[in-house]
């Protein structure tokens, strides 16, 4: 339990914000959560960090990390109790909407075509994939 | 709020009146400058007025009319001149028909003159004596008389302006009062003090005997003569209905020291004074004897002086055909200085007359002599208003002067010709003399300049009025106060201009409506790329 | 509809006869941090002023809090904090003398423990005397001086102009700060689009004196769109599209700068000119904003031709 | 209690100049008064007279022991006028502490009005206190023989308050945008004026009224200018 909660509280240190970048704000937080949740390092059930703390630790503007944790409620990752804060849903709640497929896609698009350009073949190219898809699935 | 309405009128109240106080003094030293500098050029070349022809008459009409003591008059008149204490004037004395009775210098002149009663010595005036009031940069002066010993002063005597008396002091170390002079005299308590009463003139001398000045002192209705060192205040003279309009002293002790040597004539000590109402009072010593005389008619009592021997009282009267009096100055200057000029070109007759006084104080005639002053054109051709560099300068000044002086004709002419007691300071004369100088001397000339100012100011806020009334109202200034006037219009109403995007024609900012188009100002179209959306 | 902060109706001010601020509309709703974007010169400090009070406006007004600006009541600016362009305090004050000064006018509003926190917090004495600060020093020390009267309106003009990245955070926080608590509102300007988009809900963008944008800053991001189009043969010379900002052509190429128009529609009048490809480039917020406020359409500055 | 606090600020900005001021008069004044009364100044202070000859009215008038006193009165108060004027109204406007001093929770009167005493305070007290203190040396008995008349105290307070028809010209000079040829110059050309016009003055009733007319003039003018946020 201990680290658990050591972990929610270092929450704030994984998000990182680069504003200069291109995507919005709220968007790389949601984004970057959500990747947090796929590694798992956040499983379901876990409690967020609040939003004024968020918003504190980050030095972001609150409506911000709200309007993050409402883009992050849509994908159906998180479900937000109300009083007693957003804690991550359980897997098969989760859904998915055509939106953030094409935004896999687009990821792969770029892998790809940046592999292709390092002269990869395509036969090492899906011996990668399948690699990275172990580390992640083993758990 | 109210508050804030008054505050911004009087507010633009005190910015105009300071503009335009400055801007009155900058014109006016500007005209001072150029008017100098034209006038110098302008009449440099005029060559001088040709000397008055010498004629018999006018040497006679000159000459210094000079009275023996059994009354016969002589004609002196002087030749040549004096320089530098060596005297070279050589008198040529005629008799009063005409005929040369002596010549030469004036140390062997064989006859002894008469010498009438004079006004004192380097006085000081009490408009002198406020001078010493003002507050220069270094505080006021006071008047300190001292009480001198060999080597070194033992009291002071200040005047006290407030209560009209001297105050001593011991003047060593430790100080200390003494006491107070006042027309009681000595006192030691400052009660029993009594002022002398607003002091007229006042002349001091040093007395033979004595390191200390002493003083006499006139005020309005008295005389006094104030010896500081032996501290007592004499009475000379008093005339309690009247004011005194002068005093005139003749053969004083103290008064006629060494400057003369001893005439052979034995003078009375005499006081001859003049009071307001025309009576003539002399008073003479040893023996004491008191006269008041009244002028019979015809007679005019400012040219009237006396002199008192041991054996008879004189009067001398120098009488001429006046101006008829009617024609005064103040009413209309420019009138009267026609008819001066046409009276001094006509001969005019004057006269000598010699009274012996009686005990009683009446006169009896004893000699007579008239003659006849030629006409002497106005020399002062170049009446200093009428150059045309004055003309030209004072076109600019503002045509308010010349109805102000109108107005306030009678006061402004006391305060600058009438060098009454009462007159002003010599600030406020300054002022006025310096007005009167800046006087427009040719209205018509003015009159154009102020119109011309006048156009350049509507030019200037048509485009830039907002309220029609005020822009009226700054017209009506302009005109009042010619280039100063001007100057100030532009100073206070600069408002910048921009050209209206409706009428391209120039359009003050602080009007809300473009005063040919009436369109707003320009309201910059909203872009349909702009985002506006509120919460 | 929150009530709102901050209102102007055609503000104006003309300085001799150039224009500063034109025909201000403005409206900022209470609860915001809303950041004042503009390029330099662009009158923010005016209307910054203007609305403030230290300025007469040559037409309109503006009203703050509920009150005319030119008439605010001593109550009213009681609760709006103001750092000042430059944070300028009276040089020869120490910190201490300025805090004992500046809380003669809050009494009771004046968070000493705050204030305190925040001087220990910098690293700063009560002693110091204000010219002996840096520039930054100073700026913290105006911050602290702002935020300890817990002002209801905090109004900053280009607070973080010459600040270093640590101190700059500083304020951020400060501002993110008062933002929790209920019902206050931070107006800011500033030059650094970083700041600005970390930390601000609405964005006003003023360009010539005129007001350009007034949206959240994600509409303001969601709608600025920068579209790379790549023909076979040669690019079409007139076409037309909604919501073009600005276009530049090169030879096969057209690049266009499109505003609030959706990516499908751009998909359609893509085929409709018969574009090869198509693609919207992600833009971050300065570029937009240099996009939207000083387009290109002269070219760049320095071009490099090949020889 | 707001007023209090911009009036100490005013005042403790004005300070060093206050303080130089009542310095400079202190220290000169009695140098000034001191050397007047050595005894072989003040033993040979008036003319002896030889025997039986006539005395111009103008030797019996001489300049008052404290004539020296009073340029030194003068030069200080206009000092003090100009570098007050300066500091309170210059300097706020060119350092851009201006919006600081301003928007503070106390109507714009009170500022104005803390500054004007803060002045009226710095001349009274400083240089008043210094002027009595000296005059009150000067007429004891034993230093002057002679005690100056009561009239030269007034005077000197004349001069005191032409420090101020300066103070306020120069705080014109400060307040006016406009170009400074216009009324920035105007407002210390006005006092020039006044304080020429007062100088002639042989009444010290109309040496008052003069300053006490250009200073209402000036300070209407500041009042309306700082009131009406032109700059």
């Amino acid at each position: 339990m201990f680290d658990k909660i050591r972990l929610i509280d270092l929450m704030g240190l994984w998000v990182q914000i680069s504003p200069g970048s291109d995507e919005p704000v709220y968007v790389q937080v949601a984004e970057q959560i959500s990747e947090a949740i796929a590694r798992g390092e956040l499983s379901s059930g876990d409690k967020l960090p609040p939003v004024r703390k968020l918003a504190a630790e980050l030095v972001i503007n609150p409506n911000t990390v709200a309007r993050a944790y409402s883009r992050l409620e849509q994908a159906g990752l998180v479900v937000t109790k109300t009083g007693s804060g957003t804690y991550v849903s359980d897997p098969k709640l989760r859904k998915a909407d055509a939106a953030d497929f094409n935004i896999l896609t687009e990821r792969m698009d770029t892998l790809i075509t940046r592999g292709l350009n390092l002269g990869l073949e395509q036969q090492d190219l899906i011996e990668m994939f399948k690699t990275r898809v172990e580390k992640f699935t083993k758990k | 709020m109210k508050k804030d309405g008054t505050l911004r009128h009087l507010a633009v109240i005190s910015r105009i009146f300071m503009t335009v106080l400055i801007l009155l003094i900058l014109v006016a030293i500007g005209q001072l400058i150029i008017g100098e500098m034209l006038f110098a050029h302008y009449y440099a070349a005029r060559e001088q007025q040709e000397k008055l022809k010498a004629d018999a008459r006018m040497r006679i009409a000159t000459s210094q009319k000079r009275i023996l003591p059994d009354g016969s008059i002589h004609l002196a008149n002087r030749r040549g001149y004096s320089r530098a204490g060596t005297d070279y004037t050589k008198f040529q004395v005629y008799d009063v028909n005409d005929n040369l009775v002596w010549e030469g210098i004036q140390k062997d002149m064989p006859y002894e003159y008469l010498d009438w009663a004079q006004n004192l010595r380097n006085s000081c005036s009490d408009e002198r004596m406020r001078e010493l009031k003002t507050i220069t940069s270094e505080f006021s002066r006071n008047l300190d008389i001292p009480v001198n010993s060999e080597e070194r002063t033992e009291e002071v005597w200040r005047y006290d302006e407030q209560k009209d008396i001297f105050v001593g002091y011991r003047y060593r170390q430790g100080g200390g009062k003494i006491g107070y002079i006042s027309s009681v005299g000595f006192t030691e308590l400052k009660s029993e003090a009594k002022p002398f009463g607003k002091s007229r003139l006042f002349s001091s001398w040093v007395p033979q005997n004595s390191f200390s000045p002493m003083l006499l002192w006139q005020t309005d209705h008295r005389f006094y003569q104030i010896n500081f060192e032996e501290h007592n205040v004499s009475l000379l003279f008093e005339s309690t209905e009247s004011e005194i309009t002068f005093i005139r002293t003749h053969n004083w002790p103290s008064l006629s020291t060494s400057k003369k040597e001893s005439s052979s004539i034995d003078y009375r000590p005499l006081i001859h004074c003049l009071t307001n109402d025309g009576k003539h009072w002399l008073i003479m010593w040893q023996p004491e004897q008191r006269l008041t005389v009244v002028l019979p008619e015809g007679l005019h009592s400012r040219s009237i002086s006396a002199t008192a021997t041991k054996d008879s009282i004189l009067l001398r009267h120098e009488g001429r055909e006046l101006m008829p009096p009617e024609l005064d100055y103040r009413k209309s200057p420019n009138q009267w200085q026609k008819y001066f000029r046409e009276y001094r070109s006509k001969d005019r007759k004057e006269w000598i007359e010699l009274y012996k006084v009686d005990d009683e104080g009446q006169l009896e005639l004893v000699s007579r002599f008239d003659w006849i002053r030629p006409a002497a054109p106005v020399t002062d051709e170049i009446q200093e208003k009428a150059t045309a560099p004055h003309r030209f300068v004072t076109a600019f000044s503002p045509p308010l002067y010349n109805v102000v002086w109108w107005i306030f004709h009678d006061k402004l002419m006391e305060l600058t010709t009438y060098r009454g007691y009462r007159g002003s300071g010599e600030f406020v004369r300054g002022i006025v003399e310096a007005t009167r100088w800046s006087l427009p001397s040719s209205w018509y000339w003015n009159w154009i300049v102020s119109v011309a100012t006048v156009s350049i100011a509507f030019r200037h806020g048509w485009s830039r009025r907002t309220s029609l009334a005020r822009f009226i109202a700054w017209l009506a200034f302009v005109g009042a106060f010619n280039i100063a006037g001007l100057l100030t219009y532009l100073a206070l109403n600069h408002t910048t201009v921009i050209k209206c995007h409706h009428c391209s024609k120039a359009r003050g900012l602080d009007q809300d409506q473009c005063v040919r188009c009436g369109t707003e100002l320009p309201v910059p179209i909203q872009g349909k790329l702009d985002l506006m959306f509120c919460a | 509809m929150t009530e709102t902060v901050l209102e102007s109706q055609s503000l104006t001010k003309y300085f001799g006869k150039t224009v500063a601020v034109d025909h201000l509309n403005l409206e900022i709703p209470r609860g915001c941090i809303c950041g004042f974007v503009g390029r330099n010169g662009a009158g923010k400090t005016t209307a910054i002023k203007l609305m403030l009070g230290l300025l007469k406006p040559t037409i309109g007004s503006s009203k703050l809090l509920g009150c005319d600006s030119m008439a605010l009541t001593p109550v009213i600016r009681q609760r709006i904090g103001y750092v000042t362009e430059g944070h300028r305090l009276f040089r020869w004050m120490s910190i201490g003398r300025l805090e004992k000064f500046q809380r003669a006018f809050f009494q009771k509003q004046w968070d000493e423990r705050l204030f305190a926190d925040m001087l220990e917090y910098f690293g700063l004495s009560k002693k110091q005397k204000i010219k002996h600060l840096s520039n930054g020093q100073r700026a913290q020390v105006s911050l602290a001086l702002a935020l300890a009267p817990n002002p209801e309106l905090l109004i900053m003009d280009d607070p973080t102009l010459g600040l270093d990245a640590a101190i700059r955070r500083q304020f951020l926080a400060g501002m993110i700060e008062l933002i929790m608590r209920e019902g206050r509102t931070a107006l800011f300007s500033s030059h650094i689009l970083g700041d600005v988009e970390r930390v601000s809900d609405r964005i006003v963008v003023i360009d010539k004196g005129r007001l350009r944008a007034n949206c959240t800053l994600e509409q303001f991001r969601n709608s600025v769109k920068k579209v790379k189009v790549a023909f076979a043969d040669r690019a079409p010379t007139e076409f037309e599209i909604e919501g073009l900002l600005n276009c530049r052509r090169s030879e096969k190429e057209l690049e266009l700068v499109l505003i609030g128009t959706d990516s499908n529609r751009i998909n359609e009048w893509a085929k409709t000119v018969g574009a090869e490809k198509y693609q919207i480039v992600q833009m971050n917020l300065e570029d937009q904003f240099i996009e939207y406020t000083a387009p290109a359409s002269k070219g760049k500055l320095f071009r490099w031709e090949e020889i | 209690m707001r007023f209090l606090a911009i009036l100490r600020k005013e005042l403790r900005e004005c300070l060093p100049w206050i303080v130089l001021a009542t310095a400079v008069l202190f220290v000169f004044g009695y140098v000034e008064l001191f050397e007047r009364t050595i005894p072989q100044n003040i033993d040979y202070r008036y003319r002896l007279f030889s025997p039986s000859n006539d005395v111009y009215p103008f030797d019996l008038t001489k300049r008052s022991l404290l004539a020296g006193m009073g340029q030194l009165l003068l030069v200080v108060s206009i000092g003090l006028g100009l570098a007050m004027g300066i500091r309170q109204f210059w300097v706020d406007h060119y350092a851009g502490t201006w919006g600081f001093t301003v928007h503070r929770s106390v109507n714009r009167e009170k500022i104005l009005s803390a500054k004007l005493t803060a002045a009226a305070i710095g001349f009274v007290v400083s240089i008043g206190a210094i002027w009595c203190l000296l005059f009150l040396y000067a007429s004891k008995a034993p230093n002057f023989y002679v005690p100056p008349a009561k009239r030269i105290f007034f005077e000197g307070w004349v001069y005191i308050v032409s420090g101020l028809v300066v103070y306020s010209a120069a705080a014109l000079a400060g307040l006016s945008t406009v170009r400074w040829y216009t009324t920035k110059i105007f407002g210390l050309a006005f006092a020039a004026i006044v304080l020429f016009v007062m100088v002639f003055q042989w009444r010290l009733s109309y040496a008052f009224l003069a300053l006490l007319v250009g200073i209402f003039v000036l300070v209407v003018q500041i009042t309306q200018t700082f009131l009406n946020r032109e700059f």
